[in-house]
């Protein structure tokens, strides 16, 4: 075990993979001499050359169009989208074609390709460098959508995503890339897409969360056990798509309390199908009703620090007082 | 006559009159199979298809200059004549027409006519426009990459032209000079919106400067001139100078699909005009002109491949529908599947 | 009033808007000469000419995008999607632009403008002709989603979101447009956005659906009472974005029972918000778990009549069967 | 010397000493303003800036030829000389650069940059690229439906014309011979990529062609040069005769952002090589050459400006910060607006 970065465990298992594999190739604006604009890449292009490193025109619809193209002709394409927020282009290639290949032709074509794009906010990156888009991609059958919040996830989470046969949306909350710091297994770790984890356990309440999230609400939680004994157990959903209902059904039935917290703007977002699960599979073995804290309902985060600052923190210790009233209740 | 003293445009492409009487025949198979089609679509027997008639030329022309089993094809709905010279037999298409089990496209899961075979290198396509356009230069970069000698060449219509994706696609494979061929059946019409209002130029192929590849239009009538711009645009890409857009002048002789009625928006002496320039009435002159061909063969062969077509009908129609048990299996891959 | 289908209404509507406002320019593919696919513009190029009603290029991003502009230059453009399913290159013109143009301006700039797309399956349209897209749009801060299953609704909404100063994703369900007739007042009326509609008044159980589903619940609701007396209130959400959740927590409080009845690919769907939001604020008054039924987690109906027949009707009487169940928990 | 004898530039183009002084002044302010919020942001007061040195040319060649109050501006990040030239005065800049309550672009909700001012005409984009090219075929379309005397500008780097949008913009436009100006700022690099991974052309104007519409080349450094080009495209728009595609070849000097580290894709050298072509000296020269200017009264100017950007950057400072309660207003229309 050595302790490293998001980042850096992103790099590392990125590099590992490559240099294992020759059918992959990286394709993306910037990826090459830049290494990408949060150096992911940096130093790729020296060590596997410009065939295997592409810095490609400013076009995300034609990256994971060329993608798909790659996909199916043999190579295992990890295309980079340099922000979430910019993946929209590229939204019908992805729905219509990586998404349903396999699907339309009866399982006779198949799309192994892995599509990498830093979200989240929080890092001043206003309303265009700071989107979740994991609510609108997790809904499409075909799309497996993955959300690693630790470097240990992160690097584990990428092999499984390189190594499925199916198109992956691969989602790097970009405050976590440098924030965020821990032990990742040496080696050849690979964590197993549809998987949830318990990154905390506790008997009083369960928290359902992803992404940077995970981190506000463990920083929340044993602030909160230390001062008033209440123990949070927190799932940590990692793959939106397929969604491990098991052990978010299993937490929840063990503390019958249930938290759902997500960064996204909370209308339609990823948080309701979680809750909406809990209500149809758990709800007579609840104790209070289940509660959503999401983002508020405005397009992503303004720039300036107080505006950017009422979205990640709308009050003070909001996750802390919503944990603590749902115990109470 | 001249023919016989000077050599034949035929004998210039080294094509051998087995070699023509097969594009002929896959000229003629596709007109059969588009009416007989219809007619089942009239029958209440197929909910839904689509016409090729007046692009076999431009079709077969292009298509029967790439190499079966090696070379990559992404056609688009109008392709029935590619998919033909490309390895599709009457009763694979009619399995389709008729969304059967075994149908090799979908097993039914797609329209008819939404084409795909991974043994026989034909890429699956979907409906929406022009998604496929950079499909076809990935899978030439991953060709290049690989070191194959191969080609892929994507077909679309004038419309398509028009897609972001389109743009994309070209672009990309310009500057990485990839063995890709576009090929543009331009019939002036995208489903009732004319060519006027669908770009400000007169030939699609002036589009090809603008990314760095040459643009080369052709009359799509003359199936032998869509098979040399085809053959040259082959030689260009597996001799690593990249891309060509061909623009291929044709008509579509019949509606849209089943669904579209093309009297709203054109009238029948323009349809009748173009009718003029039959693709595959021009092609049998010519093999007749040049003692390859009469009117009895002809008529032979029609007999033959109508034969052939209504045996395909029958049976498709008596093969298997999907179960519906099945619906939910292929949305992510199987042991057997990748 | 006078009895109508959901196309005419629909044409009606739009003709009349056309004729009281030359600001209102229709831009879309086929809807000149050919009427569009669905004849809803048939005869509108010669009654408006060709300045107001525009067959424009096969590229929908740039449809949306130049309606855009025209919004933001003083004109009312009503952009029409051929079908919904090929809405997807425009996401990004819709989600990145028209939907944040106000919000990103502070209020500044302002975004009047109509997207109409045929959507939903059961007419043989196969994968790509049978979308649902609510889902994806709903979740989206700074647009409207508007979905009426009636003619008068699809006449009083249509108004509604022409008249609007926000852009508005008008969603018709194309198997309604023939299938589904009914009276349509006479005259300018208009039909409020985010006001859902009790459609069927019942005791027994809460039903909450929109689209074409609507219909097959009220035919279900109907077989169920006259077989076993079992009253379904239902309840049309016709607007997705914003959703009227007073009305439906005010019926589901009534019934104590709630059913989410939707078509689109169930996971991650528009239902599981409506079944969060009953779980939040209303799940102590509930007598029976939250249930919905959404489509088959695959990529849209399959072509084959076997196959969509399963998606529409996954086994006989589903609903009628899943609303008796519900009432008898 | 020759500019005696003969006409001078200017004097062909119909600009007067005092419309030239006003160039130069725009120009130098540009370049200031940028120095300066360099400075800022090493000073950690602002946290993103978007540099502009280099493309003062360019900027304030074309942007001058446009008529504030009728015409439409569509800027993208880098045009800092272009909102300028529209009428945003250097506290506004600042307001933007501090995310103030009162930053006419978006009361601090957007990165700085990100332009837009409906009283000037300054049509708001997003980080987005290329998707204000539609808008700006889209509001050229209403002008002409509302036969306004006016046309739409919009400016995008050579990275920008790969995108899907830019292809559907000059497509729509040029098929409606929209009064719209297209006005490229080629600077080599795409943040990183380099014009040669971008394209496979030399010129971005050879795509007009493709389009149906005209292909100007121009070099950006010669701020008369740009605003001749621009001139001639608006004589032309508003002839009804369509849009124009202007490539102006520049150069960016600084990182792509305060955020770039562009010593990772291009060398000193390279950078040192293109400054000696700085449009502001070039101009400078021209100035003292036609007697418009000398080394005093460009002193006093200089100062000037600097006084000015000093003061603007003072009071932008001391500006009310946006307060939070405001972070929910505006996802719809409120009573006072639309
Ligand atoms: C993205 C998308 N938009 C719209 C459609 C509807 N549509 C189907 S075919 C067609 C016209 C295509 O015309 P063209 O590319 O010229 O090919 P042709 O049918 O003339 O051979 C349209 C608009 C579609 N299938 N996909
Ligand atoms: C759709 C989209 N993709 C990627 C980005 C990230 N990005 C910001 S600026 C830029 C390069 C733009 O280059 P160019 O158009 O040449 O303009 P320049 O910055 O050189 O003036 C990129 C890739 C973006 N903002 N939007
Ligand atoms: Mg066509
Ligand atoms: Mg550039």
């Amino acid at each position: 075990m050595s302790a490293t970065n998001v980042v850096t465990a992103i790099r590392d298992a990125l590099h590992g993979e490559m240099a294992a594999d020759d059918r992959l190739v990286l394709l993306g604006e910037d990826v090459g001499a830049r290494g990408g604009v949060f150096k992911v890449t940096q130093g790729f292009v020296d060590d596997f050359g410009e065939q295997r490193v592409i810095d490609t025109p400013l076009a995300e619809s034609g990256i994971v169009g060329v993608a798909i193209g790659m996909a199916l002709h043999g190579l295992i394409p990890i295309a980079e989208i340099e922000f979430a927020d910019f993946i929209h282009p590229a939204f019908d290639q992805i729905v219509s074609e990586a998404a349903r290949m396999r699907y339309r032709t009866n399982g006779d074509w198949g799309c192994p390709m892995v599509i990498r794009a830093p979200c989240g906010g929080g890092i001043h990156g206003a309303l265009y460098h700071s989107q979740s888009i994991e609510a609108f991609y997790a809904h499409v059958p075909g799309l497996k959508v993955v959300m690693p919040s630790t470097p240990a996830d992160a690097a584990g989470l990428l092999r499984a995503a390189i190594r499925d046969p199916d198109p992956v949306l691969f989602l790097e909350h970009k405050k976590s890339y440098r924030a965020v710091s821990g032990e990742v297994p040496e080696g050849d770790h690979v964590e197993p897409i549809g998987v949830a984890d318990i990154k905390r356990a506790g008997t009083d309440l369960t928290v359902i969360t992803y992404g940077y999230e995970l981190h506000r609400c463990l920083e929340a939680a044993d602030r909160l056990a230390a001062d008033e004994g209440i123990e949070a157990e927190i799932v940590d959903v990692r793959t939106l798509a397929p969604l491990d209902t098991a052990t978010i059904l299993a937490s929840v039935r063990s503390t019958s309390r249930a938290l759902v917290v997500y960064e996204d703007n909370r209308t339609y977002g990823a948080g309701a199908e979680i809750a909406a699960t809990v209500a149809e599979e758990a709800m007579f073995e609840l104790d209070a009703p289940i509660v959503r804290v999401g983002g508020p309902d405005i397009p992503a985060m303004p720039y300036a620090a107080a505006l950017e600052h009422y979205y990640t923190e709308p009050s003070p210790d909001h996750l802390y007082v919503a944990m603590r009233e749902l115990a109470r209740f | 006559m001249s023919a016989q003293v000077t050599e034949a445009p035929h004998e210039a492409l080294g094509l051998s009159p087995v070699d023509l009487l097969r594009m002929h025949r896959h000229m003629l198979t596709a007109r059969l199979i588009d009416e007989a089609s219809l007619r089942q679509n009239r029958m209440g027997r197929a909910p839904f298809v689509v016409p090729v008639s007046g692009h076999e030329g431009c079709q077969i022309g292009t298509a029967s200059a790439l190499r079966p089993g090696t070379d990559v094809w992404l056609p688009y709905y109008r392709d029935l004549g590619v998919v033909l010279v490309a390895g599709l037999s009457p009763y694979e298409i009619f399995l389709g027409v008729f969304s059967k089990a075994d149908d090799p496209s979908s097993g039914g899961r797609q329209m008819p006519s939404h084409w795909g075979s991974k043994q026989l290198g034909i890429v699956s396509h979907s409906s929406p426009i022009a998604t496929q356009i950079p499909h076809a230069a990935g899978i030439a970069y991953a060709m290049r990459y690989r070191d194959e000698d191969a080609v892929a060449a994507v077909w679309f219509g004038e419309g398509a032209t028009s897609e972001g994706d389109w743009h994309e696609g070209l672009n990309f494979a310009a500057i990485h000079h990839l063995p890709v061929i576009f090929v543009c059946e331009n019939n002036e019409y995208a489903i009732s919106v004319p060519q006027d209002k669908q770009m400000a130029v007169r030939d699609v192929a002036t589009r090809a400067a603008g990314y760095g590849m040459p643009g080369v239009v052709v009359d799509g009538s003359d199936v032998l001139a869509c098979y040399e711009v085809m053959r040259d645009a082959l030689a260009r890409a597996l001799a690593g100078e990249g891309p060509t857009l061909i623009e291929c002048k044709t008509y579509r002789y019949l509606p849209h699909t089943s669904d579209d009625d093309d009297k709203t928006y054109r009238s029948r002496e323009e349809v009748a005009e173009h009718r003029h320039h039959d693709p595959i009435d021009r092609f049998t002159t010519y093999l007749i002109e040049h003692d390859l061909f009469d009117h009895e063969r002809m008529q032979a062969m029609h007999d033959e491949v109508k034969g052939e077509v209504e045996a395909a009908i029958a049976a498709a129609w008596d093969a298997a529908d999907p179960d519906p048990a099945t619906v939910l299996r292929h949305v992510f891959a199987e042991q057997d599947d990748r």
